[in-house]
């Protein structure tokens, strides 16, 4: 691993703060720009950096593809759960402000938990993304397709 | 409690199935979970029509946040109807893809497929319950993806290129309703359906107004594949799985005729698509042109599911011409044709895929000595073809019926003509089949008598014995049609 | 049973053998053309509860489905469809004991399709009788042509493909082009497609409507095979000679004219009829049809092919007495209707067992032919009275009523064009018999003998048919004068 | 000092002065983050030596710091004068300077030193030499005489006594 | 204070306006691409940190400089990374860097 | 200088135009990707320009700004371009595939091996 | 007045950047072009935040760094081997 | 908006017309990515300054990161690193849809509200409602937050189900696999 000494001495250095500003993007959605699209972006790009620098196999270690397949789902999964627990609560689909006893806490505890299930689902699909392109092998016409 | 959230469900419960599919990623219970879902579906799609025919219209504000504000799901007898459609066949096609993707797909990728087809089907419900017109776009591009999905799963590599050519004509189909629907937020400043119609009026006289409609127009019309936009069709429908064909041709480009629908007649100001803009005569011209050459097109075709794509435009073609005559009778027979044509084509696909089980090719040469070989499968796509042509007895027939009577009510009788004249080249096609799976015999053959599998057979014959029993007691679709008609446009027939 | 649900069950009773055939067929081949004659009996006798019951009071409508409102498919028994459903039904019985003979005679396969598209035929034709508005009357026409069109592709040769091809590409074109046309509009503009007598127009109509709607339905109604719509006759000949004598006799062509007269007498009423200009130009064509034909038929040697020329001119006598909008041309057509069946199926029947007999088909060959099949041929030759018109057979009293008809409408034209078509009729099918009867036979015929048996019984009865209507033509008079008056 | 420098002291100053909402939900949401983030690195591989970026903390990376600006404004000002004078004056060169007795952090930061004042880059590090390319041969002097070299040998030398 | 710092803020301003400026000249002179890298250096070191410098003036002390100092030291890291393997790559591409080798 | 204002519209224009231009005459797929990306950010700038409020600023609200430029077509954007890059995601996807079983992703060249 | 002043000067410095980008001539000249391009955005955005007075939208300048970053460390891993996720070893003989 | 606004906006589109035109003009498909990258770094920079602060950071993210890793991706997938030739297609007719599209255009935005005019339609009927009652209702002040996440949030449910189907459909074309082991 001494080719890229350069790249991979920054990116080591970098990615653990890419990582936690793409977590600070994700829950400081309220109160400036960001959310869980832009984080999870981030931090699927934090991630592909990782990919870049040390190579598809070593990044598959450290995150299998099948469990960013599940991860995925979950995110979907927990922004439809939300919606679904403020039905069973008495509101409409999505109507966050029966989450709470409090209508306003409510908002903030389902804006939470939607945007946290946006960020898993943007930044595994992110992940799938990058994985799947690397992992592909390219056959010529007539062979193996 | 069900009740009051019955519109909801009707996509929830697809979207909550699709990534369980994903997450368990077995081919087998994938296709139960799909299956789970057009169950659940079909029969919330009845109570809804049920509720909308007893109590009326059903609003329901997402989030709890009244519109203008919040986005709303607004159904009424129109967008039952569609919904009906779109379950009911996503239900058979589901039935039926159990075996006949199992030939085609291999079983690893299996979930994927499934995942996308649940996705497709939460997709075209969304967009058509919807009374949000940006939410109609969002869903529009999730069944939109999904159907580029579905199709790359085709077995000829062919299916590749065609999603993509599908995937570029979407897209910029789908950007030019966006421009549209801005360039209506910019006029109006919101994307509520009825607060539209309200605010609408006032401004028709601008010329912002007419080009966010032609916008909106163009954009559907690509993904409703009207002629001359319809390019992207026929490969689409000629390399996709048999199951996805079938299910495609029976509900993706319908989603786009509602919305169309919707906003030529419920949203933009009264006569703006027939008096102030004569955009009706646009359509009515590309529809009529379209049943007509697009359907000689079709009797050139030597595989059976390009053949068909290119008859799935014609019909586009007739139901055009309903809503070119920018009548209630008009769109009563559209909104008829949307359903027989889904009923007709659903089930020559699923047999067409039977045909393919059984002798591993789709072209018309395969059909030889079908009659005998295997007289149910030919009987589907036999009948199929008589309810295309608008043989009595069918629901074809029912549908060139209204579509007529529309055309006559405003003194077209050239239009009647041309109709007519469009049944016989469909007849030629059709013929053109019949004689080769009944009339050419090759004596050296032996004759082996092999059925396609019952699994595929019975979604089949539900959908041809469905095709018949509307052609001749068409009591329910047409009354249903009618105040479909009278919903969207407001006039009583 | 009411009659009323009794009507209903003559359109099913056909569809019986259906069943019975793809059930019961399958155990025991055999059993095809009995169970096509017993069923053909009931049916015969379910049409004839539904006549009888009709003289005390009009049969009630028996609405089986309302795909429309307003449009229903609906039964409604009235004395010419009565008519048109007693002589289909009688004469499927004969049929079928010939079709015993002939189909194993001649050594045909694919009976089982055969008989079973042979009775669902016959149920539209009973639809087709018994429809109480256009739009039934529609359906069961289609269903005629669809039913029938594997009938006539049987033979499965490329000559039987292309006369399929004909024939339901004209069929079928006409009857969606204009005939289709046709209903919806009126249907547009009166609102009902129910047959009305006196017809369903209003008086506020205007002529060149009415005109153009008169053209859509005589030339819609393509199995009356008037000129220049008459190909598909000629060349549907390839099929077997059963089906040609339901094509020509019993179902197909007869729905045609039946249906010209449904539409001339119910849709526009005769007095209407009368006033539009065009009712006479259409005539014309009928005239120069049955001219045409007749010289056509002339030239040709092939037997069935001469005798199909025939039916084409004979429908257009039919068609003819219904154009010249008067009670006798109406009687005479109705009339018409039923004696042509009945000789025009004998000439078949008789072209039939030439061919299994004597393995013949050109009227050259057949010199002789009548010392050798002598029942076969004096069954042909009352046919050939029958057609043309002369005692002792039932065709007497429809020309003559046909020519009443022509007379009262005062056009010397159309007075002549039936006389001279008359007289060219003889012309074309008497010299069939009279070779058959009285010129030596060249020689390679010694081994010909009679026909089977079942021809023979069937051809007898129909021949004995055509007699029998000269002297018992009351119960037909009878009906139509109930329907134009 | 050991726990100091451990990584996630910097994660949590990095979240602290990010945030500027210090409510209880967010810092806790805070140490949940960090804590996962730290996870996440140590599942990398991102948990070894160069991970902690050191230079940033030690107080001897202070004097580097301003010496590295010093140099990099003077040697801007001579780039500047290269691209304002008229014609061409770019005699560009590519030449091998020594690298040895480093950690690996150390070279990364000694070469990205070279290649932070313009007019220097570092094309190549792998091995005990560094490739590098020059605008101008005179630029490649004070590489050449090994006092960058020096300096950042000094600051890790440094860190290690203090620990 | 405010005066002078507001000078200050200036005057770096302008320097590092200058320095991106040139550095932007010199990718748009420079013969080729390696001699490129270094005038391009010049925007994200000099220039950069210029008018980074003077934005902390103008921002006093708050989380808004804790930023601006992230974005630098950012830039610090990365910007030679990225010039190191740009020019690595334009190597292992067969770009040739133009020399003057005058002496050994 | 508000009279400038429609400027953006122009240019918008112009951007959708040669967006559309690229889509139909590129041979490339991967170019015609890229078209499309440049049609539909196009379309994303008319939005944008349409929630701008003269005098106002972004829509997070503190208490020194009073007025806010209008956040409904942010959010609409928002959503188009994650749609934006869902598409561009797959089409490559379908691209990289077409390159495996035709051999190219040269519009006319594909069309030319399917053919045989 | 000088905020804005020194943001007309990067907005040149980017027109010419975007020169060299269109005229490359070689693919590292057009690469150098876009990664300068991005650190002269990063600085318009740290300035125009200043200029209106909302300097609290930093994170976007961040932000522009840090993808500029990764993108251009892709593109080079692009051209280096061709292949994104590979890692490998340095073809010695195709060096210099 | 103040002056320097101005100019920046418009410096910033003029940048994005001159390379759109560029990458409509050129034939070498690198060039083209590279110039996209720029193009979404233009576009991300220029709703910075019509103040979409949230869009800004998004098409940052998006259009310089994930675009352009997307598309290397594919190119070295497809082995497009040769420049070749690209257009081939006779310009006419596409001149002639781009040309009727920019006209169709051109009589839309004549009848558009003034731009950035406080009083246009969009900027009083709806939206109003988010700036005054969120504060109240939702109670977070990025307004663009609160109406994507609450108000809005279904559009944004759907969003999220987009991002996950163009996941699945990538999974599926390129990886394949489901994942689990025993079906490898
Ligand atoms: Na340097
Ligand atoms: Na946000």
């Amino acid at each position: 691993m001494k080719h890229h000494l350069i790249l991979q001495v920054v990116a080591k250095a970098l990615i653990p703060f890419i990582l936690l500003f793409a977590l600070y993007v994700q829950f400081h959605g309220d109160y400036g720009p960001g959310g869980g699209f832009q984080a999870g972006v981030i931090f699927g790009a934090a991630f592909i950096l990782y990919g870049i620098v040390f190579g598809k196999d070593v990044a598959m270690k450290v995150v299998p593809p099948s469990l960013v397949y599940t991860t995925a789902s979950l995110g979907v999964l927990l922004y439809t759960g939300v919606g679904v627990a403020g039905m069973l609560l008495g509101g409409e689909f999505l109507n966050y402000s029966v989450l709470s006893k409090d209508a306003v806490a409510g908002q903030h505890l389902g804006i939470l938990l939607i945007e946290f299930g946006v960020g898993i689902t943007v930044a595994s699909v992110m992940i799938a993304l990058f994985l799947s392109y690397a992992n592909y092998r390219v056959t010529e016409p007539g062979e193996g397709e | 409690m069900l009740s009051f959230h019955l519109s909801a469900l009707q996509v929830v419960i697809p979207l909550l199935a699709a990534p369980l599919c994903a997450i368990f990623r077995g081919p087998r219970i994938s296709w139960l979970i799909a299956l789970a879902v057009g169950l659940a579906c079909a029969v919330n799609s009845l109570a809804i029509l049920n509720q909308v025919n007893t109590s009326g219209e059903i609003i329901y504000a997402l989030g709890g946040w009244a519109a203008p504000w919040g986005i709303e799901y607004r159904i009424d007898s129109a967008n039952a109807f569609i919904l009906l459609i779109i379950s009911f066949i996503y239900l058979v096609g589901i039935f039926y893809a159990r075996d006949s993707i199992k030939a085609e797909v291999p079983e690893h990728s299996r979930c994927w497929l499934y995942t996308a087809w649940i996705l497709c089907f939460s997709g075209l419900s969304g967009i058509t319950v919807s009374g949000d017109v940006f939410n109609v776009f969002v869903f529009l591009e999730v069944s939109s993806l999904s159907t580029y999905i579905l199709i790359s799963f085709g077995k000829d590599r062919r299916c590749l290129t065609a999603a993509l050519r599908y995937l570029i004509m979407g897209t910029i189909a789908a950007t030019f309703y966006l421009i549209g629907i801005g360039f209506l937020y910019a006029l109006t400043g919101t994307l509520n359906m009825a607060d539209l119609a309200e605010r609408l009026p006032g401004l028709a006289s601008q010329n912002t107004v007419a080009v966010a409609f032609g916008f909106v127009v163009l954009g559907l019309a690509i993904k409703m594949a009207l002629f001359p936009l319809h390019a992207w069709l026929p490969n689409a429908y000629a390399y996709a799985p048999n199951a996805v064909t079938a299910f495609l041709a029976g509900t993706a480009t319908k989603a786009a005729v509602y919305v169309f629908m919707r906003l030529a007649f419920a949203i933009f100001p009264d006569d703006f698509f027939s008096d102030l803009t004569s955009t009706h005569v646009i359509v009515l011209a590309a529809g009529i042109i379209s049943a007509i050459l697009t359907s000689a097109i079709a009797i050139f075709q030597d595989d059976l599911k390009r053949l068909f794509a290119w008859s799935s435009i014609g019909q586009i073609g007739y139901i055009a011409v309903g809503l070119g005559l920018a009548s209630s009778a008009g769109v009563a027979a559209s909104f008829l044709h949307l359903f027989n044509h889904a009923l007709m084509k659903t089930a020559i696909f699923m047999a067409i895929g039977g045909l393919f089980i059984t002798t591993g090719s789709t072209t018309i040469a395969a059909l030889e000595n079908a009659g005998r070989r295997m007289p149910w499968t030919m009987a589907a796509i036999l009948i199929g073809g008589f309810s295309l042509i608008g043989v009595p007895f069918t629901t074809g027939f029912i549908s060139k019926w209204y579509l007529v009577s529309a055309a006559l009510e405003q003194n077209h009788w050239w239009l009647a003509g041309l109709i007519l004249i469009g049944s016989l080249v469909t007849a030629a096609y059709v013929w053109k089949i019949v004689e080769i799976a009944y009339f050419r015999k090759n004596p050296d053959t032996q004759i082996v008598r092999q059925e396609a599998p019952l699994s595929l057979l019975i979604p089949t014959w539900v959908l041809v014995t469905a095709n018949i029993y509307f052609g001749i007691d068409a009591q329910f679709t047409g009354s249903t049609a009618t105040l479909a008609a009278t919903a969207i446009t407001g006039i009583t027939p | 049973m009411s009659a009323t649900t009794v009507q209903f069950y003559c359109l099913i009773a056909p569809l019986m053998a259906v069943v019975l055939i793809a059930t019961l067929g399958r155990v025991v081949p055999k059993l095809y053309e009995t169970i096509n004659a017993s069923v053909a009996i009931v049916t015969f006798l379910l049409v004839l509860s539904v006549y009888n019951s009709m003289g005390e009071a009009p049969v009630a409508r028996l609405v089986l489905f309302e795909p429309f409102a307003g449009v229903a498919i609906a039964l409604q028994a009235e004395p010419l469809g009565m008519l048109f459903a007693l002589m289909a039904s009688f004469l499927w019985i004969v049929t079928s004991i010939y079709s015993y003979g002939y189909m194993r005679g001649h050594g045909e396969t694919n009976l089982a399709r055969f008989n079973i598209f042979f009775a669902i035929a016959i149920s539209s034709a009973m639809g087709v009788a018994l429809a109480a508005n256009g739009f039934t009357l529609f359906l069961f026409y289609e269903a005629l042509t669809l039913s029938t069109f594997p009938l006539v592709t049987h033979a499965g040769t490329e000559k039987a493909k292309r006369a399929g091809r004909i024939y339901l590409f004209l069929l079928l074109g006409t009857s969606v082009g204009f005939l289709l046309f046709a209903l919806i509009w009126t249907w547009k503009l009166t609102g009902t497609l129910d047959f009305q007598a006196g017809g369903v127009f209003d008086s506020d109509i205007g002529t060149t409507t009415l005109n153009a709607l008169l053209i859509l339905y005589v030339f819609g109604i393509g199995k009356a095979a008037l000129m220049p719509f008459h190909r598909w006759l000629p060349t549907a000949m390839v099929a077997p000679t059963p089906v040609s004598a339901l094509l020509h006799a019993v179902a197909v062509v007869k729905a045609g004219v039946f249906a010209i007269l449904k539409v001339c007498v119910y849709i526009f009423g005769i007095d209407l009829l009368g006033e539009l200009e065009i009712h006479r130009y259409l005539a014309y064509v009928a005239a120069f049809t049955i001219f045409a034909t007749a010289i056509i038929a002339l030239r040709k040697d092939n037997l069935k092919a001469r005798l199909a020329y025939s039916t084409i001119g004979q429908l257009s006598y039919i068609v003819l007495g219904a154009l010249v909008a008067n009670a006798a041309g109406v009687v005479g057509g109705g009339m018409h209707m039923l004696m042509h069946g009945f000789g025009k199926i004998t000439l078949f029947f008789g072209a039939g067992a030439i061919l299994v007999a004597a393995h013949k088909t050109e009227i050259s060959q057949m010199r002789g032919i009548g010392r050798r099949m002598p029942i076969t041929m004096s069954a042909f030759f009352i046919g050939c009275v029958a057609i043309i018109g002369a005692p002792p057979t039932g065709g007497m009293w429809s020309k003559w009523n046909l020519l009443l008809g022509t007379v009262h409408s005062s056009d010397w034209l159309l007075v002549a064009a039936l006389i001279v078509g008359s007289l060219l009729s003889a012309a074309y099918l008497l010299p069939i018999a009279v070779r058959a009867f009285y010129l030596p036979d060249d020689g390679g015929s010694t081994k010909i003998k009679e026909a089977p048996v079942t021809i023979l019984i069937a051809m007898m009865i129909s021949a004995g048919g055509c007699v029998v209507l000269f002297f018992a033509p009351d119960f037909a008079f009878d009906l139509m004068q109930m329907l134009v008056h | 000092m050991g726990f100091i420098f451990s990584p996630i002291v910097f994660l949590i100053l990095f979240w602290l002065a990010l945030s500027g909402h210090y409510t209880t939900l967010l810092l806790i949401l805070g140490a949940a983050s960090c804590f996962w983030v730290l996870m996440i690195s140590r599942r990398m591989g991102i948990n070894a030596h160069e991970g902690k970026p050191i230079h940033l903390v030690s107080w001897r990376i202070v004097p580097y710091w301003i010496w590295l600006i010093k140099e990099i404004l003077l040697s801007t000002w001579a780039v500047s004068r290269m691209i304002l004078s008229p014609g061409s004056s770019v005699r560009p060169q590519l030449a091998k300077i020594p690298a040895n007795n480093m950690s690996d952090l150390s070279k990364v930061t000694y070469a990205n030193s070279i290649t932070l004042t313009p007019g220097t880059l570092t094309i190549e590090a792998d091995g005990d030499e560094l490739e590098i390319h020059t605008l101008r041969a005179d630029m490649l002097e004070p590489l050449k005489r090994g006092e960058m070299a020096d300096r950042v040998r000094k600051i890790e030398r440094g860190h290690n006594r203090e620990q | 204070m405010d005066g002078i710092l507001s000078i200050i803020r200036d005057l770096l301003l302008i320097a590092g306006a200058l320095a991106v400026l040139i550095g932007a000249l010199g990718v748009i002179r420079f013969p080729e691409v390696f001699s490129r890298i270094h005038a391009a250096g010049i925007t994200d070191t000099a220039g950069a940190g210029l008018i980074i410098l003077a934005l902390l003036i103008e921002s006093g002390f708050s989380l808004i400089s804790l930023k601006l100092l992230v974005i630098v030291l950012f830039l610090f890291f990365t910007s030679p990374t990225s010039s190191h393997a740009l020019a690595k790559a334009a190597i292992h591409g067969r770009v040739l860097p133009l020399t003057h080798q005058d002496k050994g | 200088m508000e009279g400038l204002g429609i400027v953006n519209y122009w240019i918008v224009v112009a951007l959708m135009m040669t967006g559309l231009y690229v889509v139909m005459t590129a041979n490339n797929f991967v170019k015609k990707i890229i078209g499309l990306n440049i049609f539909q950010s196009s379309v994303f700038i008319l939005y944008i320009s349409i929630a701008k409020v003269s005098g106002g600023t972004a829509p997070i609200l503190t208490s020194e700004a009073e007025i806010y430029s209008n956040p409904l077509p942010h959010v609409l954007i928002l959503t188009a371009i994650v749609v934006g890059v869902a598409t561009t995601a797959l089409g490559l996807a379908l691209i990289v595939r077409i390159r495996s079983a035709f051999g190219t992703v040269d519009d006319h060249e594909v069309q030319d091996v399917a053919r045989d | 007045m000088m905020l804005s002043a020194a943001l007309i000067a990067i907005l040149v410095g980017m027109a010419l950047l975007l020169i060299r980008a269109f005229v490359g001539p070689t693919i590292y000249d057009r690469i150098l072009a876009v990664n300068n391009f991005g650190t002269k955005t990063v600085l318009v955005l740290a300035l125009y935040g200043f200029v209106t007075e909302r300097p609290d939208f930093l994170d976007i300048a961040i932000v522009y760094a840090l993808c500029n970053f990764i993108a251009t460390m892709a593109i080079l891993k692009y051209f280096e081997y061709g292949d994104l996720g590979h890692v490998g070893k340095q073809p010695e003989d195709e060096k210099l | 908006m103040i002056a320097i606004e101005f100019l920046v906006n418009f410096t910033l589109l003029g940048f994005l017309l001159a390379t759109a035109l560029v990458i409509s003009r050129t034939n070498r498909l690198f060039q083209s990515v590279m110039l996209f990258g720029i193009y979404s770094l233009l576009t991300a920079a220029l709703f910075v300054v019509l103040d979409a602060v949230d869009v800004a950071f998004t098409e940052a993210a998006v259009g310089t990161c994930i675009s352009t890793i997307l598309m290397l991706s594919a190119l070295s997938l497809t082995g497009s690193r040769r420049e070749v030739a690209m257009h081939r297609k006779s310009p006419a007719l596409a001149l002639g849809v781009s040309i009727a599209l920019g006209a169709a255009l051109a009589v839309g935005i004549m009848d558009m509200p003034e731009f950035a005019d406080p009083n246009a339609p969009a900027n009083l009927h709806v939206a109003p409602y988010y700036l005054t009652e969120s504060v109240s209702e939702i109670d977070i002040p990025n307004v663009v937050t609160s109406v994507l996440a609450s108000y809005r949030g279904y559009d944004t449910l759907g969003e999220v189900v987009v991002i996950f189907t163009a996941g699945i459909g990538v999974i599926a074309l390129l990886a394949g696999r489901t994942g689990k082991r025993d079906e490898d």
